[in-house]
């Protein structure tokens, strides 16, 4: 702005955001600021909200440039425990990649891949017992994969065939399954934020130990669902894990339309007196050790904790979408904070623990993995298998299904 | 048995079923330490405590995204919205959400949650305190919508409606929470003491889902009503001399379609009515599924009484109002068409 | 005179509009740098600057309620929801506030809003992205509701939309965007560029709301459908055989019951089809008042061809989509009746 | 809460706010900081919000315990606008007190004082210019008393009668008058927020000068529209002032279920990075101040500002409420800021500009006006006589009536 609009009796002039680089243009990380790993204290998990207000403005960092563990997050994690981190990430990748050649060949309609943001699902399941209930967005694949809950339950999904247990209801990727307390994604955005803290308040209200988790994207932060979870989550300071997985993107949109020009999305909870903890989301190990910071606090009744992770969506929104018409297509490649595969790769090694001939092996390993799950799926069908019989099209809309549906369905099993 | 109004046959709805299961909860605004504007909640949070009876925030999207939650926990929600006219911040959540868990998930989590609403107008509430929705849920594949005309029913639906495992919106005619209200605004309400429907067990008992009441047996002519309008029916049916057979449908979806073909088989003749404005109200779908089903059988048009397609207006309420000069002035069209 | 698909015709109404008026203001999620997930904006923000044309936070609610109040100061904003299943987060903003304030305000204030959202299902988009509320909106006094069939009547509607000084809730069938998709999903979509209404102006003209259009003359059957249904109609008629008379709505509200009643009073007569599901549908108003005007005429039982009573499932999409057996076999019912 | 809670493997517990005093127990506002009044700095009105980060956390106050101006924020207003001033504060109050006593008399069917906010609604007024537009809540009659819109026409409104210019179809007091850029009141909580946010982005679109201004209360604050409002006027920096008035109470339930137990509603404005400013709302200078400042930042185009203004709501809800049953009976008189006219009355007469004789005087001339108002009113009806015509009934649904109605409208007239 030039000053004269701030002049007194200066016209109004409406603002715009704008991301600092289109396509064509060099991509300009240079406003985001990247601190050293390791300088932040970790606060004790009972600290209260007005202690912590230095966090939302930070950034939680735990792997330095050469990829060594440093400061006071670094996690006590095993080379064990970080290999099958490693192992679950790359799954979750090679898992992604075979699912946009499958949607490529037609075989269902539609993939969203995680790209580039492994760490964040990987390393949050890792820090959260198995018991604690996930209320994903449709990008925590990994969550599911972490949990090991089979691909091919997943593929199935994907191809609605007659091994997908929604029963071809649902748009690929919007899995459900209780078993691995991982909530029904939904695909309207934000609906599962409240949802996470109502469950939380149940086991509250039970007295139970089991607490929530939830995730949304930067662009999703938006939504009213996002300010009605933080405010019960503060209110009645319920057990759960709030995370605002910030990509950058929100399809074409850059996280500056959802207000990341002006602040971080960490800072939201402020407002709310609810601690908010940015992390460098491509650092498995900072995600794994603020993640479990928060699930403590919440475990011992200190309440809520929302939880911004800095990442970026590497690769297209969705299989409907083509990135190169919004945004420089070399942006993911010099996207400051790295790739999470790569960097716990490289700490690994720098631990002794990893070499580059293990790991493609692993590699190879992995996608000889997915081929086999992929084959199991197959077999039983992709999308234009019948998952089920028609009669499955008027089930579970009620537990019971009133006498208007059976109308229906006879009616169409009459036509 | 007691002698209930309709706000204490709700409240005994809620503190029976809340004695008989530990894991129901009751929210909303105003409904914890107050017990409600309405009263409906009076003395629970004191009777069950306040994990289980509490107040919330106003934000209606995240009382009924919350109990969403809670279902899937385990918990069975009872949550009111203070008037039925504030549920639309609430409508992604129930739309998208709780009407579709079941189905998306193909069976693995559902929300069990009951969603009290007063609704209905008549009492100079102006146009935020007066709607009547029912008709943007019953187009909702995966809800249920009831709404009593009696105390008695009140209590038994309401129980059934919480014991469901689907959710339902319940919606609670507020100008019949003290009496019969008969659309005669001019004069005195006759309070439910008088009423055979005021007389209610203290104890459990459930009135299933989906079946109507036939309130007054005639031969004439088929009268479909719920809620207030059903006590408006009866004195249009007195005063035009008709002899109508008024089924108080109670619950919309699912529908006693069976009760309500019959009725017009026998009598070739039907009057719908409703409060809630006419285009696209449920007595539209009323009269679609009666063609359907009697179309062999009529005798003359269908036809609706309803409130007008304008908001709900504070001066002009009774002329908004469809009472019984309008409903008699139908039910003698139909009858010597 | 252009060839143009409904995108391109949606486009150029925005355009049009821009250049003759510049209160006119475009905004949604997507609908700026990039132009729209589906390409309806594309271009426009180039040509008409960023303040008049840009994209939004995610937040239905908020883009809705800006542009009431961009309206009450004398814009005329188009807004876009990126799909007509998002558009439940808006609801309070559009039934509470956008239909009633010109009511309201006595007249004082009013919110010229547009709202495109393209619905529909029939591209695999599974429960989240096939939908079609109109009948929730069609119950809202105060809103208009409108969907088109054609490039043509989809550029004049919302030229006539963006003109109109009330809200309207202009639903675009996305399935038809490339094409007069009949129903044959099996068969390869011709394009628009071969449909006579594909051929488009380039210049200003207006449809007003309000008017149907008679699509196919005919005698033995009146057929009512919108959007993507009237091709599935029109498919289903020379399927069936039948001399169908099939009449494209394309208003919902206003409606145009004058060309409904005089034909349905000359065939006797009626099918209705859309693609939302069935209970409480607009097909039921339909019903409800061809019942109302022509009953002393209809020869037989009007019948419903609809999506079922469950959410639009992503395997089953074909057997959810009312496609042109069911139609052909409702035609052949009521003829036969 | 009990160690017990906090010691891992704990069970889980909800925490359910509860306010300080219950009927029958002793209010108690010792948990509330009022800091003495002229401590706090004026920033510049083009200060970044991470320079302003302290004042959701402090108290803008001008008038100290003896009601004299202190401190930077002191504006600079004659005795005369100050007179003005108070009249119109005790106007309000003389026009409240009425309007309760003719609701009580059956001449209407509902009502709502602001007794005790009286200070942000005239104090916000005079510190906006008259073009500037309103979006309130129903609790700022103050701002159409301050801009001399004659009482008689919200009396007939209140009444609904022939002189209503709502024609009989609003609840009393959800007035609209577009004369005075008074936007039409809505029942719906929340909603006027994001519409005065599009106002103001519609006016920096046109390069007009005037700016918005929308109030609404604490508990109204955990709405979507809350969160929509915050969002699009941080995105587009819309020169807009977003209110939130604290009068401690959302009908029964206290501020603590809106989330005012940990942190400040001004807070909320700092996850936005917006400035959010907290001033003592039933100080008259100090709202003026505040105000002032914010319209001018927003004018010169510098963006939001949220402002809590923190008062007590010294009546009932409403005349359907009675508050008897949920707070202590005297919590109003023990509130510490005290009453809002009691201030600027002592206020003017610690400068000489005021006495008790001179502010009896105009007690009665009010409370004379106010009658004569109200014989002019009545004169025209109250509840009950019919504001116009039936047909007026289906006016206005749409711009002009469309066939149903048209039909419907004959209907009614046949029937
Ligand atoms: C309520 C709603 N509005 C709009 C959409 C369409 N939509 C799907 S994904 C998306 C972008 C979400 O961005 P973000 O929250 O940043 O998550 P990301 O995709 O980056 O993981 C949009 C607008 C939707 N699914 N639901
Ligand atoms: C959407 C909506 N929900 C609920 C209500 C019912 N209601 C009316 S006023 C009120 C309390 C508002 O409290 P607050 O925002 O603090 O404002 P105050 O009355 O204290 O000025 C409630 C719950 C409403 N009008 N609208
Ligand atoms: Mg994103
Ligand atoms: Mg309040």
């Amino acid at each position: 702005m030039t000053s004269s609009a701030h002049e007194p009796g200066a016209a109004l002039r409406l603002h715009v955001p704008e991301p600092k680089a289109r396509p064509g243009e060099v991509p300009d990380f240079s406003g985001m600021s990247v601190p050293p790993a390791g300088t932040l204290a970790r606060p004790p998990i009972d600290a209260d909200e007005p202690a912590l207000r230095e966090y939302p403005y930070a950034l939680i960092r735990v792997l330095d440039d050469a990829q060594r563990a440093v400061g006071p997050w670094a996690p006590a994690l095993t080379p064990e425990r970080l290999r099958a981190g490693l192992r679950h990430m790359m799954l979750t990748r090679a898992f992604d990649d075979r699912m946009l050649r499958v949607q490529r060949q037609g075989k269902t309609s539609f993939y969203m891949k995680s790209t580039g943001e492994e760490a964040v699902a990987v390393a949050q399941a890792y820090a959260l017992d198995d018991g604690d209930m996930l209320f994903p967005s449709y990008r925590q694949q990994g969550l599911l994969i972490a949990r090991d809950w089979p691909l091919v339950d997943l593929m199935c999904q994907i191809f609605s065939n007659p091994g997908d247990r929604l029963k071809g209801r649902q748009l690929p990727v919007m899995y459900s399954v209780p078993e691995k307390n991982f909530f029904s994604i939904s695909g309207n955005l934000g609906t599962q934020f409240p949802q996470a803290v109502g469950w939380a308040m149940a086991s509250a209200i039970k007295g139970d130990t089991r607490i929530a988790a939830s995730w949304v994207g930067d662009g999703t932060t938006a939504e009213g669902d996002v300010h009605y979870a933080l405010t019960f989550a503060a209110v009645y300071q319920a057990p759960v894990l709030l995370n605002v997985v910030n990509n950058q993107w929100a399809i074409s949109s850059f996280q500056g339309f959802a207000g990341g020009e002006r602040t971080t999305f960490a800072a939201r909870a402020i407002g709310y007196g609810v601690p908010g903890l940015r992390v460098d989301g491509n650092d498995f190990l900072a995600v794994y050790a603020v993640t479990q910071w928060a699930a403590e606090r919440a475990r011992r009744n200190y309440g809520p904790t929302l939880i911004e992770l800095v990442t970026y969506r590497a690769a297209a929104h969705s299989t409907s979408d083509d990135p190169s018409a919004y945004r420089p297509q070399d942006e993911a490649a010099r996207w400051p904070l790295g790739d999470p595969v790569e960097r716990l790769k490289q700490h690994l090694i720098g631990l002794g623990a990893w070499s580059e001939a293990q790991h493609e092996a692993l590699a190879r390993e992995l996608e000889e993995h997915v081929k086999a799950q992929l084959r199991e799926a197959e077999a039983l069908g992709t999308l234009g298998t019948p998952p089920a019989g028609v009669e499955s099209l008027f089930e579970d809309v009620f537990k019971d299904m009133p006498p208007h549906l059976q109308r229906q369905l006879a009616e169409l099993k009459g036509a | 048995m007691a002698s209930m109004n309709m706000i204490q046959a709700i409240n005994s709805a809620l503190d029976v079923t809340m004695g008989r299961d530990p894991d129901i909860v009751v929210f909303g605004e105003d409904v914890g330490y107050f017990g409600g504007v309405f009263r409906c909640t009076a003395g629970l949070q004191k009777k069950y405590g306040k994990t289980r009876v509490f107040d919330t925030p106003i934000a209606e999207g995240g009382i009924v995204g919350t109990a969403i939650g809670m279902g899937a926990y385990g918990l069975r929600p009872v949550i009111e919205i203070q008037f039925a006219d504030y549920i639309y911040p609430a409508f992604d959540q129930l739309v998208s959400e709780a009407a579709r868990l079941r189905y998306r998930s193909g069976g693995g989590f559902h929300a069990p949650l009951t969603v009290r609403a007063p609704c209905g107008g008549g009492i100079f509430g102006g146009q935020t305190h007066s709607q009547s929705p029912e008709a943007i849920f019953t187009h909702v594949c995966g809800l249920k919508t009831v709404m009593p005309s009696t105390p008695y029913d009140a209590k038994g639906l309401l129980i059934a409606a919480i014991e469901d495992d689907d959710p339902v919106i319940f919606l609670e005619p507020k100008r019949i929470y003290n009496g019969p209200f008969d659309g005669h605004h001019e004069r005195p309400l006759t309070p439910w003491a008088k009423h055979p429907a005021g007389e209610v067990p203290e104890d459990y008992y459930r009135i299933e889902l989906g079946q109507a009441s036939i309130v007054r047996p005639g031969a004439q002519l088929t009268v479909l009503a719920y809620g207030t309008m059903v006590h408006v029916c009866l004195a249009a049916a007195e005063e035009a001399g008709v002899d109508a057979e008024v089924i108080d449908l109670r619950s919309l979806v699912p529908l006693d379609l069976d009760t309500i073909a019959r009725s017009v088989q026998k009598t070739g003749r039907c009057v719908i009515a409703h409060e809630a404005s006419r285009t696209g109200g449920f007595g539209a779908e009323l009269m679609a599924q009666v063609q359907e089903a009697c179309f062999w059988h009529l005798e003359a048009p269908i036809e609706r009484v309803t409130g007008w397609d304008t908001p709900y207006p504070h001066a002009f309420e009774w002329t908004y109002f469809p009472g019984p000069a309008r409903v008699a002035k139908a039910m003698k069209n139909v009858v010597e068409a």
